[in-house]
């Protein structure tokens, strides 16, 4: 069941891709890199992930080595919470930039905003 | 392992909603479906031990949403259903499957290779446990702190932070770059020097 | 964007204060329970919103214009910086040089605390600038300028 | 002095969020320049002063200074615990690493961060509120800086974001609609580049337990190679090709380069594709993953592909900055293929594969000199005469004899003519790549070479000789700061050739480069022999 909890991550993050790269609309597209952050999110905390493992928050009275040795990976935890900050960052541009496109051509759609030669 | 069903089961959920966000034609139903992907997504993480995450993940669905519903509420889509581009379909799918066959390899390996490690069982619980074991048997004494993911992020690894409070910054700097009415002064404010 | 009925305009004066403090104590546990400053920045962030949704954006804009955002934006990531430069004091970029205390207590990890609270500043501040950009971006979409 | 390396990312950055504050301060917007020329000069002062203090503990010969630090204490070593009187060892943290290679690209990436801001000084007077570009340009060159000293995997992802997201913003800069829709794409093909670096990272750090790029390359090294890691490689590879925009993965660069303010556009193309491309693909191959002839074909081709494609697209334009912004495809593809050569030559002739990292890492240099050069003055040139038509120019160099020049020996630097600097870089390349028995790679070099000659030609036949046309007939001289930013890379290019490939500064600024480059894995060894877990 691990393996197959990993490719349907490995899937989530190409559904991701497909709305980046196929997708028209503008909306759509932002959701398409919500989507993305989260299969990466996902991804690093699985990875993180140590079967019937607790939060590595120390309970009171106990010690860190007793909590070494049940707690889940706490470095992939970190980094998703880099990752998740970056992903709000990159999506609030993304608005920003739409809803001036928005302003400019009163439209979402890619294939009438397009002033550009590839 | 029932664990590992729940999970299975959520995941499941995440991609049927992230379909439907992305192929659905109504646009205001697919921000709703990436925001149950995204609530989805939380409850795994309340499930695989990181109440840590959870909590930020739920409040940037909360502000993701909250931004996406204005963004469209506002305005009217006026967006055509254009036949799909094949030739860029044709890409993503076939650069998609070459993806998760490699991904399948690497999961499940081939040969004597070392594979990615079976879920729930990370390197930290075998004998080669990495960086992160040092971190859980001191951080206490080390840093002083009871929640040892904000040891990490503030102490251990704080110098990452110094980075994910720049690019905060950044974005809403670059946001406000975006959102000036008028970037370039007049001609006629403009003579050549 | 105008405002909307009564009913939610006092609900939400109630609840928003109710959600900024409790945003404020997010930040300050974060070394001691899940949270932390960012969490806590984007509590006290979404109270902001509750206002400006109940009240209207230009309220909102009165009470917190633009140029006040920038500034405690700007202060909080300096504040975060001056956390890690202080460390040369002790010997090194990003020395946590006070003195961890006891486990558990609210007063302990040295600098995690304060590099938590400068944190929360800085997303709240900002989140709440871009926020309150795009809504009165937001308020009228003209299709040509 | 070896503490001072973490002020090199974080006084940038600092001053960027004093920019922030001093602007709405009574009077502070019109500082806000000055504060970004000072930081970025002080910059500049603080790595020269920081690569003389290592260069000067350089051995004699091939070994160069490695200096590592560390953000905080954690270092690895063992200390006394004060409370139980026990040894303990301090787990690692992030480590920033001052070797031949990051201190050659500091100093490359503050220095033309230099010129650029000296240019924009006059440049921005034309745009709106210009302290968000003044804070979003120091921000962006701060972090390029991280990127370059960053010595663990997921914080050179950090710094690659910050400064990703700093050039999107600042690619919409002029709030035009092209410069919109350009700015969109390039974020959506960035997230996409970036999330597949961070799904490399994953995989890594699940197969290593480790971060830090010494250690994963360590436990890389008894791994060896099973397809995990060359998914995790592939996913690395391919999104910093598209942050590069190496062909196939091209299509944003024509698009967002040209649509920036001329400094801009000279900090993405001079620097940008560089630091987060070239820079970190170098990096992850010759010290992380380790050398494999698997990665030097992906490199070579990337490199041909590049080169060729770029140089025909660029042929064929007549827009002055998308001209420029196809050929800085072209011209990274020389520094990739220079560098696959060099991986694969390794293992067996070291000597040469040095030759090959030399050429690389020389045509970096110059190219981010030429290329700046070339940007800035199609920024002085638009503004004095609103088009960037070519076949509208001609007669520049009777008009604006400053710019013209300038740009005369930026076209002539590029196209590779003797007295300049790209003509050294190109030949050690090609000349390499002959030594090194790869014959066809050694025509295609030469052949696109030629192809780069037309294509300047053409610039200097339309743009700068000829009869003045009736836009630049009316034309003037731009501001002397203009003028100085320009003239400050047009020296470089002059003097460089020859300056950087013979005496001192070969010895200890290009050379330790190489050799830090090549000899990734014995960065390695200090590293583990560190300790801990």
């Amino acid at each position: 069941m691990g393996i197959a909890i990993y490719m349907l991550t490995f899937l989530l993050l190409l559904i991701g891709v497909y709305a980046l790269v196929a997708k028209k609309n503008l909306v759509r597209i932002i959701m398409g890199i919500a989507i993305l952050e989260y299969a990466v999110n996902l991804l690093l905390v699985l990875v993180g992930y140590r079967r019937d493992g607790t939060p590595p928050i120390l309970p009171r009275g106990q010690t860190a080595a007793e909590l070494a040795a049940r707690a889940v990976d706490p470095l992939p935890q970190a980094l998703v919470l880099t990752s998740i900050v970056i992903g709000l960052s990159v999506t609030a541009l993304a608005v920003a930039l739409a809803v001036r496109l928005y302003d400019k051509y009163g439209t979402f759609d890619m294939n009438d905003i397009r002033n550009l030669r590839g | 392992m029932t664990i590992d069903l729940f999970i299975l089961l959520l995941i499941g959920f995440m991609l049927a909603a992230g379909l439907i966000a992305v192929e659905t034609s109504d646009l205001l139903s697919a921000v709703i479906a990436v925001g149950a992907a995204g609530f989805a997504l939380s409850v795994i993480d309340l499930l695989l031990g990181a109440p840590d995450l959870a909590f930020p993940q739920v409040l940037v669905e909360i502000i993701t949403l909250v931004l996406l519903i204005r963004m469209i509420m506002t305005r009217r889509d006026t967006s055509r259903q254009t036949p799909r581009d094949t030739l860029r379909t044709a890409v993503v799918l076939l650069g998609g499957g070459v993806f998760l066959v490699a991904a399948f390899l690497a999961v499940v390996g081939l040969g004597a290779g070392a594979t990615v490690p079976a879920f729930g069982e990370p390197l930290l619980a075998g004998g080669h446990p990495g960086v992160s074991a040092a971190y859980l048997w001191q951080f206490d004494k080390d840093t002083g702190v009871a929640n040892c993911v904000m040891g990490i992020l503030l102490d251990y690894r704080a110098y990452d932070t110094l980075g994910e409070a720049t690019v905060i910054f950044v974005a809403i700097m670059g946001g406000y770059v975006v959102l000036r009415k008028v970037g370039r002064k007049r001609q006629a404010q403009e003579p050549s020097p | 964007m105008k405002g909307m009925t009564s009913i939610v305009r006092d609900v939400t004066r109630l609840v928003a204060g109710v959600v900024m403090v409790y945003g404020v104590y997010v930040s300050c546990t974060g070394h001691l329970t899940p949270g932390g400053g960012f969490a806590g920045g984007v509590i006290i962030m979404a109270g902001v919103v509750m206002l400006v949704l109940a009240f209207g954006g230009e309220r909102a804009n009165e009470l917190l214009a633009e140029s006040r955002c920038h500034v405690l934006d700007g202060s909080g990531a300096l504040a975060f910086a001056l956390v890690a430069l202080l460390g040369f004091f002790a010997g090194g970029f990003f020395v946590n040089f006070l003195p961890r205390g006891r486990v558990h207590q609210l007063v302990s990890g040295g600098m995690i605390l304060p590099a938590n609270l400068a944190i929360s500043l800085k997303v709240a501040a900002g989140l709440i600038g871009i926020f309150l950009a795009l809504v009165l971006a937001t308020r009228q979409p003209s299709s040509q300028e | 002095m070896k503490e001072l390396v973490p002020v090199l990312v974080g006084l940038p950055l600092g001053a960027a969020f004093l920019v922030a504050i001093l602007a709405h301060v009574r009077g502070g917007a019109r500082l806000t320049g000055a504060l970004a020329t000072l930081a970025v000069a002080a910059n500049l002062a603080l790595g020269i002063g920081l690569w003389a203090a290592a260069a000067g503990q350089d051995q004699p010969g091939a070994k160069s200074a490695v200096w590592t630090v560390w953000a905080g204490r954690w270092d690895g070593q063992t200390e006394l615990d004060q409370a139980t009187g026990q040894q303990r060892t301090r787990p690692i943290g992030i480590q920033l690493v001052w070797d031949g290679l990051s201190r050659f690209m500091v100093i490359v990436v503050s220095f033309v961060a230099f010129a650029v801001i000296v240019f924009s000084g006059a440049y921005m007077r034309r745009f709106t509120t210009v302290w968000l570009f003044h804070t979003l340009f120091l921000l962006m060159t701060g972090a390029m800086i991280g990127v370059v000293l960053a010595g663990d995997l997921f914080n050179l992802y950090v710094f690659i974001e910050v400064a990703a997201m700093a050039s999107y913003g600042l690619v919409a800069f002029g709030t035009e609609r092209e410069e919109l829709e350009a700015a969109f794409k390039y974020l959506v093909l960035g997230v996409v580049a970036s999330s597949f670096i961070l799904v490399g990272i994953a995989i890594l750090y699940s197969l290593t337990g480790q971060l830090n790029m010494a250690r994963v390359a360590a436990a890389l090294g008894e791994l060896g190679t099973s397809p995990a890691v060359l998914l995790a490689a592939g996913c690395l590879l391919g999104g910093l090709a598209l942050k590069a925009a190496m062909v196939p993965f091209h299509s944003w660069l024509p698009d967002a380069h040209p649509s920036a303010p001329a400094p801009i556009s000279a900090m993405l193309s001079g620097l940008l594709i560089k630091t987060v491309g070239v820079y970190a693909i170098a990096r992850l191959v010759f010290g992380v993953l380790g050398v494999h002839a698997v990665y030097a074909n992906v490199l070579i081709a990337l490199g041909v592909s590049s080169m060729v494609v770029g140089m025909l697209l660029a042929l064929g334009q007549w827009d002055l900055k998308r001209l420029l912004a196809y050929s800085s495809i072209s011209q990274a593809g020389y520094m990739i293929l220079a560098l696959g050569v060099a991986a694969s030559l390794l293992p067996h002739n070291r000597a040469l594969a040095g030759l090959c990292a030399f050429g690389a890492l020389f045509h970096l240099f110059n190219h981010a000199a030429f290329k700046s050069l070339l940007f800035l003055c199609s920024g002085s040139i638009e503004q004095a005469t609103g088009t960037r038509q070519l076949r509208e120019m001609g007669g520049l160099v009777r008009r604006m004899p400053v710019t013209g020049w300038c740009c005369r020996i930026g076209a002539l630097s590029i196209a590779g003519v003797p007295p300049f600097n790209g003509f050294f870089s190109k030949i050690i390349i090609i000349v390499a790549l002959a030594l090194a028995g790869r014959v066809v790679l050694c025509g295609i070099a030469a052949a696109v070479a030629v192809g780069t000659l037309l294509m300047y030609v053409k610039v200097q036949r339309y743009a700068l000789d000829g009869q003045p046309g009736p836009r630049v007939a009316a034309a003037r001289e731009s501001h002397w700061a203009m003028g100085a930013g320009m003239a400050i890379l047009a020296a470089v290019c002059l003097l460089a050739g020859v300056a950087l490939s013979v005496g001192p500064l070969k010895e200890h600024l290009l050379g330790p480069a190489g050799e830090a480059l090549l000899g990734g894995a014995k960065l390695a060894s200090g590293v583990a022999m560190g300790g801990g877990q």
